[in-house]
């Protein structure tokens, strides 16, 4: 018979309000298994652990339920009592009859039956519980960081700095991100590439960072402790150990009119191109789709024919390439890292208002003319007018016809809180960036006017909320709360029509350049790299954390931890903020040699197991294996499946999926379930 | 191809010609229009602003008559009648409660089965056919398409266009060889709502309309309406009258044309048989500088 | 019942109820009132009556003239961030009027929707000379527009006499089935604008 | 373990005006629980009637556990997880839904109204839906009355699928 104790909490007056808990400890006292069963105020205080140890030795107690808050709240704290009065941890289960009864309903009577119910399925569940001993796996003590930009670099940085090696890998040819493409930040107003070109410096120099730039990560195999990454690097073209960023390739490419990225499409750029003169590496890469040399390649290819003549075609960069750098029959190259931790730092991208949109439920704005109307940018655009490095050398001059413009209208929350368009979340940055690009307007326009439209003003950072009343008190600033219902051209001007809402004004501007603050969104192909490392996205493509606050850098996947605006809008503040913290995570697993993992992992029954593998298709982590069963001459008898403990995450797939009923989960076993089902 | 055919009371009357320029040019296309029998109004504004069940009572008798035909599409002509219909098909696929209800009122069986189609979505699908049986090109004929409210919203409930930058206008304009304009206005209301009660808003929001249109270099404003043609044609002399908006109408009057008049003169049907000369605004030096042009492209 | 249900204003909650849009979604960003093409003319702007709604303020709206303004554009509904549908709400608050207190609507709009209800009554289609007289007669706006009367006539574009359905008994019903008030006869409209006088 | 009978006060001739429901709630612990956890936190106020079994994932969710909870007693059931492409366990909810269409069908084939069985998607930030959901389904089960023909159907069954 078991001897198992119950342990009713008060929790205060929060369950006692509503449950008896002194009846429900009496009701359960005469249940079949149950030695001791009693209530107590306080459980989880000192006192109250000190009665469940207590009880358990006088009682010598062979199990233990807890009933009391949600075991998200206290599962580890009881445990650890149940394991200190020297009992197996996993013998001490909970029951949640605060969360889930006393805060939930108002008739005392329906609540303490609802609460006994509940504890005799736990107590009937305890009965079952096997003792289970946590998993060990080694540790390989290096780390890969996806993403360059301010997050991946403050990562890889604290890191390596700690003594641990780093692996970067960035998608694009240089690092930098967008923190690069801006002018000045918030609030201080210090000069973004000022502030960030050193630490891509360290990056570059540093003895334990190993940088894939223009690579992105290909394939994630493996588990928490010991990762095998494959990387792909792409095609630069251009030979990193040789290339001596002289810039002579540049010079001599006669295609200079590509839209740079780097400018937000309002500058030009060669085709063979560093993306600015800061870039890390120094390296240029060559751009296929616009090269000469490699369309002809192209078109000769399509058309089949031999070719008719050898000349080559343009190959200027070739020529001029002193150190011989430039290597046209370069193709993608996939090397592979074995690493410990991952931190994901993919950042985000800007929602683009166009009526093309590449996710089904986000529509664009039809009535802002779906981003086709001249001298109508986002604030990437403006940022690139803005800065000194930019298309206009940090004149502001509009795109159309490059004049000054005197009025500028800048619009708040597009994309942002506006569930019809299927993008109702806050983006958190743009009060902030608004009221900095008002200040920088200001700032080189003197006698400009500028035009707010707000809806809330979010600045709640330090030192954010005086700067957003900075920009607001301006002279020839006005701040309208309101979004604007419509915009057009209408000769050279920018028609916008709004309200006032405090004063029920309505407004119709002519404006010389609008400037939109349009919502942040998580990467482009982020779904794809979050099914390699099996990590959850929210419905917006967002990654999700493990708990929203007392564990927002991890990930449910074990070993990989999340930085910056991969999981929601962040500014640089925050970002680097969360670099560190996941750094300091990933620092204290590889500060490890090995590690233990809670045991809740399948185990297959092999004598039993058929060999169907309808468990491997269950899988989603690939922990099913196939074991080999030989005789005693070491013949084959038979192939089954294990379960590899380190990778398996305990959902229970494979376990409902099994045709043979031979695998279990432990700690959630059908024994388990059924006794609580039955006794429900 | 044959299509069920809503006409609604107001081509029978003051948008005579719309009904005379859609059969004349479906018969160019060889789209025969089936007419309901004893087809009753829709309810309009009246019915929707008033009584919701009544609103949707009205256009599903019609719809209801229409099935009975075997009809699986019915071809509204009017806007409002097709927003009316539209609406009446959506509440009643998407409210069970409220279908029930209409279903005791109808006393008739109803599945709800028939689609409700415009004109201009017609127009839209026999565009290889208008090219094709072009005899007249509108070329350079600058045209600024206008939508106005019901074609196009509530989305939702007509499933029809972009409601905020349509094409399916400007698709049927091109067809005919003549030049759609970028204008600013094409789905602003014109106010036919309060066209009985309250003719100052009506001209006031047809004079943004009109002078929008005229400052792209429109020669002719095409609708798809006969709220929006009244409001336009009929209104126009208020309109341009009126100075208490800014000015006045800057270069006269402009035509208002139906597009299945634009699309009749393309085909080479009369202007007569296009009802052309039931306007309020001239149609004729419009006419003779089309013809003053084909004249002399013929020569 | 939902507890949080009593908690709600009486007027949204009510809204919801007749159209299944819910007003409390409003947040007030205003789009609504500044692509309204009616704005410059109601004395409470269609943002604000989102609000008045919120607040449970019935009086102030169906005292007022601004809901009648209303011409149900929908270009407020199709910029809604919310999806609120403010044209909706206010059909549903237009509705409320007629059904419980016809005597707040505005004497040419009641006068119109009343002329137009008839007419779909008798004869089953509306019969706009028939239309135009009986407005007039119930508005008590006798000569405004007279002129352009015969302008449509000349033009063919009025017919004088109206066309009957065979089936008006069918619609006739349908009217009586769904209790609509506002069609009453011309001798009702007298009476009622003779009591105004 | 015949003392564990169900303890609502409710017979085999029960009357609807004061019948009961007794519904189990299978619930993934990731999304469903912590959103239930969310909605005490709240202090979102709901029906008592469901009785929370926490599992991992929908995905470790064996009909066979459904089928026992008719058999003892429940007259509803809840099933709820994560929202698709949500899952914890990336994918176990998809394994669920796929299993779960084919038990539907077999549950009717048993007589069993499948309207008795509630599936939803609650994720840990729904705590106000999943009030939703307890209220719905128990208003629904209190209308469809007590589950009275399973436990005999049942117990044939189960012999069949565990014999």
């Amino acid at each position: 018979m078991a001897r198992i104790g119950v342990f009713v909490c008060h929790c205060g007056e929060n369950i006692a309000r509503t449950v008896d808990c002194a009846r429900v400890a009496e009701a359960l006292a005469d249940h079949p298994g149950v030695e001791f069963s009693t209530d107590y105020k306080y459980m989880c205080s000192d006192p109250g652990q000190s009665l469940i140890k207590q009880s358990m030795k006088e009682h010598r107690l062979d199990g233990v339920v807890v009933a009391s808050c949600s075991p998200h709240m206290h599962e580890k704290t009881f445990r650890k009592a149940v394991s200190a009065a020297g009992l197996n941890p996993f013998k001490c289960e909970m029951t949640n009859i605060r969360e889930h009864c006393s805060w939930i309903h108002e008739d005392r009577a329906a609540a303490t039956e609802k609460s006994t119910d509940l504890v005799r399925a736990t107590v009937e569940r305890v009965k079952y519980n096997q003792a289970l001993s946590p998993i060990t796996i080694p540790i390989t003590p290096r780390a890969l960081v996806i993403g360059g930009g301010i997050a991946g670099i403050q990562a890889a940085l604290d890191i390596a700095d700690a003594g641990r090696e780093v692996v970067l890998v960035e998608k694009e040819p240089s690092i930098g991100g967008h923190m690069s493409q801006l002018s000045e930040t918030f609030p201080t107003m210090d000069c973004s590439q000022c502030i960030l070109t050193p630490r891509m410096v360290d990056v570059a120099q540093h003895p334990r960072i190993t940088l894939h730039s223009f690579s992105e990560v290909d394939a994630v195999d493996g588990y928490i402790g010991n990762f095998d990454i494959t990387i792909r690097k792409k095609a630069r073209r251009v030979d990193e150990d040789l290339c001596n960023s002289c810039g002579a390739c540049m010079q001599a490419c006669p295609t200079r009119k590509i839209p740079s990225e780097f400018d937000a499409g309002l500058g030009t750029r060669t085709s063979i191109y560093v993306p600015f003169p800061q870039a890390v590496p120094n390296v240029p890469v060559i751009d296929e789709p616009n090269c000469l040399y490699l369309k002809s390649l192209a078109r000769r290819r399509k058309s089949k024919k031999p070719a008719r003549s050898r000349k080559p075609v343009c190959q200027r960069c070739v020529k001029a390439c002193g150190p011989k750098a430039i290597d046209f029959q370069q193709e993608d190259r996939l090397v592979t890292e074995k690493v410990g931790a991952i931190v994901v730092a993919t950042g985000y991208r800007l929602y683009d208002i166009g009526r093309e949109q590449d996710e089904p439920g986000i529509s664009g704005y039809g009535e802002y003319g779906y981003g086709k109307v001249p001298d109508v940018i986002d604030g990437l655009q403006f940022e690139r007018l803005m800065s000194a490095s930019g298309p206009t050398g940090g004149e502001l001059r509009r795109p159309s016809d490059g004049k000054v413009p005197r009025h500028v209208v800048f619009l708040q929350c597009i994309g942002s809180r506006d569930p019809a368009k299927g993008m109702e979340y806050c983006s958190g940055i743009c009060c902030m960036y608004t009221a900095k690009h008002v200040l920088l307007f200001k700032h080189k326009v003197h006698n400009g006017r500028a035009t707010v439209f707000y809806m809330d003003i979010r600045a709640a950072g330090k030192g954010y909320d005086p700067f957003t009343r900075q920009a607001m008190e301006e002279p020839g600033v006005q701040y309208l709360r309101g979004r604007a219902s419509e915009l057009y051209r209408d000769g050279d001007v920018v028609r916008v029509l709004g309200v006032d809402t405090l004063s029920q004004e309505a407004v119709d501007i002519k404006a010389d350049l609008v400037v939109l603050a349009t919502a942040i969104r998580p990467q482009k192909g982020i779904q794809d790299l979050t099914r390699k490392l099996s990590v959850s996205v929210d419905h917006h493509g967002f990654m999700n954390e493990a708990h929203p606050k007392l564990r927002p850098v991890e990930t449910a996947t074990a070993g990989v931890f999340l930085a910056g605006a991969c999981q929601a809008p962040r500014d640089i503040p925050d970002t680097v903020a969360m670099a560190s913290a996941a750094s300091s995570k990933v620092l204290a697993l590889l500060s490890r040699d090995e590690l233990e993992r809670e045991p809740q992992v399948a185990l297959v029954d092999t004598a039993n197991c058929s060999g169907c593998f309808h468990c491997e298709r269950a899988c989603h982590y690939g922990a099913i294996e196939h074991e080999e069963i030989k005789d005693g001459q070491g013949r084959l008898i038979r192939v089954v499946a294990r379960v590899n403990p380190g990778v398996c995450q305990g959902c229970g797939s494979c376990v409902a999926a099994c045709l043979s009923n031979c695998i279990e989960l432990q700690g959630y076993t059908d024994d388990q379930i059924f006794a609580s089902i039955q006794a429900i | 191809m044959n299509i069920g055919y809503y006409p609604g009371c107001s081509v029978h009357a003051t948008a005579r010609e719309y009904e005379e320029s859609l059969k004349a040019v479906a018969s160019v296309l060889d789209l025969g229009l089936d007419e309901i029998p004893d087809w009753s109004c829709c309810g309009a504004s009246s019915a929707h602003a008033t009584n919701h069940l009544l609103g949707v009572a009205l256009p599903a008798r019609n719809l209801a008559l229409a099935e009975a035909e075997e009809m699986t599409r019915v071809l509204a002509p009017c806007a409002a009648c097709y927003g009316r219909l539209s609406n009446a098909r959506f509440e009643l696929g998407r409210d069970q409660a409220l279908a029930r209800e209409v279903g005791v009122v109808l006393r008739r069986p109803f599945r709800n089965s028939v689609q409700v189609v415009n004109v201009v979505e017609i127009l839209q699908e026999l565009l290889p056919r208008i090219s094709q049986r072009t005899v007249r090109p509108l070329a350079g004929l600058k045209v600024a398409s206008y939508y106005g409210c019901l074609l196009v919203r509530p989305s939702k409930v007509t499933g029809f266009d972009d409601p905020e930058a349509p094409t399916s206008m400007e698709q049927v304009v091109d067809a005919t060889g003549a030049v759609s304009l970028q204008w600013n206005k094409r789905t602003t209301c014109c106010g036919a709502g309060l066209s009985l009660s309250r003719l100052g808003s009506v001209v006031r929001l047809g004079h943004a309309i009109l002078n929008d249109a005229r400052a792209s270099g429109a020669r002719a404003v095409v609708v798809a309406c006969p709220m929006c043609h009244s409001n336009l044609d009929f209104r126009q002399a208020a309109i341009n009258r009126s100075r208490q908006h800014g000015a006045p109408g800057r270069a006269g009057e402009l035509p208002i044309l139906y597009i299945t008049q634009l699309v009749g003169l393309a085909l080479g049907i009369a202007p007569s048989k296009l009802g052309l000369q039931r306007h309020f605004v001239s149609t004729r030096p419009l006419l003779e500088r089309l013809l003053e042009q084909q004249g002399m492209e013929v020569a | 019942m939902d507890p949080t249900d009593e908690q709600r204003p009486i007027l949204a909650s009510q809204v919801l109820e007749r159209v299944g849009r819910d007003p409390a979604r409003c947040y007030q960003c205003g789009k609504c009132t500044a692509g309204c093409p009616m704005s410059a003319e109601m004395p409470i702007k269609v943002g604000q009556i989102m609000r008045l709604v919120q607040l449970d303020r019935r009086e102030r709206i169906f005292r007022d003239s601004s809901i009648w303004l209303c011409l149900t554009c929908e270009t407020c509904s199709a910029r809604c961030p919310m999806d609120c549908e403010p044209a909706t709400v206010l059909d549903a608050l237009r509705e409320m009027v007629v059904q419980r207190d016809p005597a707040l609507l505005p004497v040419r709009i009641r006068a119109m929707h009343q002329a137009f209800l008839a007419q779909i009554r008798k004869n089953g289609r509306v019969f706009e000379m028939g239309l135009v007289m009986g407005y007039k007669v119930r508005s008590g706006a006798l000569m405004d527009d007279m002129t352009t009367a015969p302008g449509l006539y000349a033009r063919g574009k009025l017919a004088l006499t109206p066309r009957k359905l065979r089936g008006i008994a069918d619609v006739q019903r349908i009217f009586n089935a769904c209790g609509a008030q506002v069609g009453s006869g011309v001798a009702d409209s007298l009476r009622y604008l003779g009591s105004r006088r | 373990m015949s003392n564990q009978a169900p303890s609502a006060a409710r017979g085999p001739s029960a009357d609807n005006a004061t019948f009961e429901p007794r519904i189990v709630a299978f619930v993934c612990n990731w999304c469903t629980y912590t959103g239930a956890d969310l909605a005490g936190t709240s202090r979102i106020q709901m029906a008592s009637n469901v009785r929370i079994l926490r599992l991992p994932c929908t995905g470790r969710i064996d009909p066979l556990f459904v089928m026992k909870a008719f058999e003892r007693g429940a007259d509803g059931i809840i099933v709820s997880g994560c929202h698709p492409g949500d899952c914890h366990y990336i994918v176990g909810n998809f394994h669920a839904r796929r299993r779960f269409r084919v038990f539907r069908e077999l549950l009717d084939f048993l007589g069993v109204d499948p309207e008795r069985i509630t599936f939803s998607w609650v994720s840990a930030s729904e705590g106000g839906k999943w009030a939703q959901v307890v209220n719905d389904t128990t208003r629904r089960i209190r209308e469809m009355g007590p589950m009275e023909s399973w436990p005999r159907a049942s117990t044939a069954l189960d012999d069949d699928l565990h014999g």
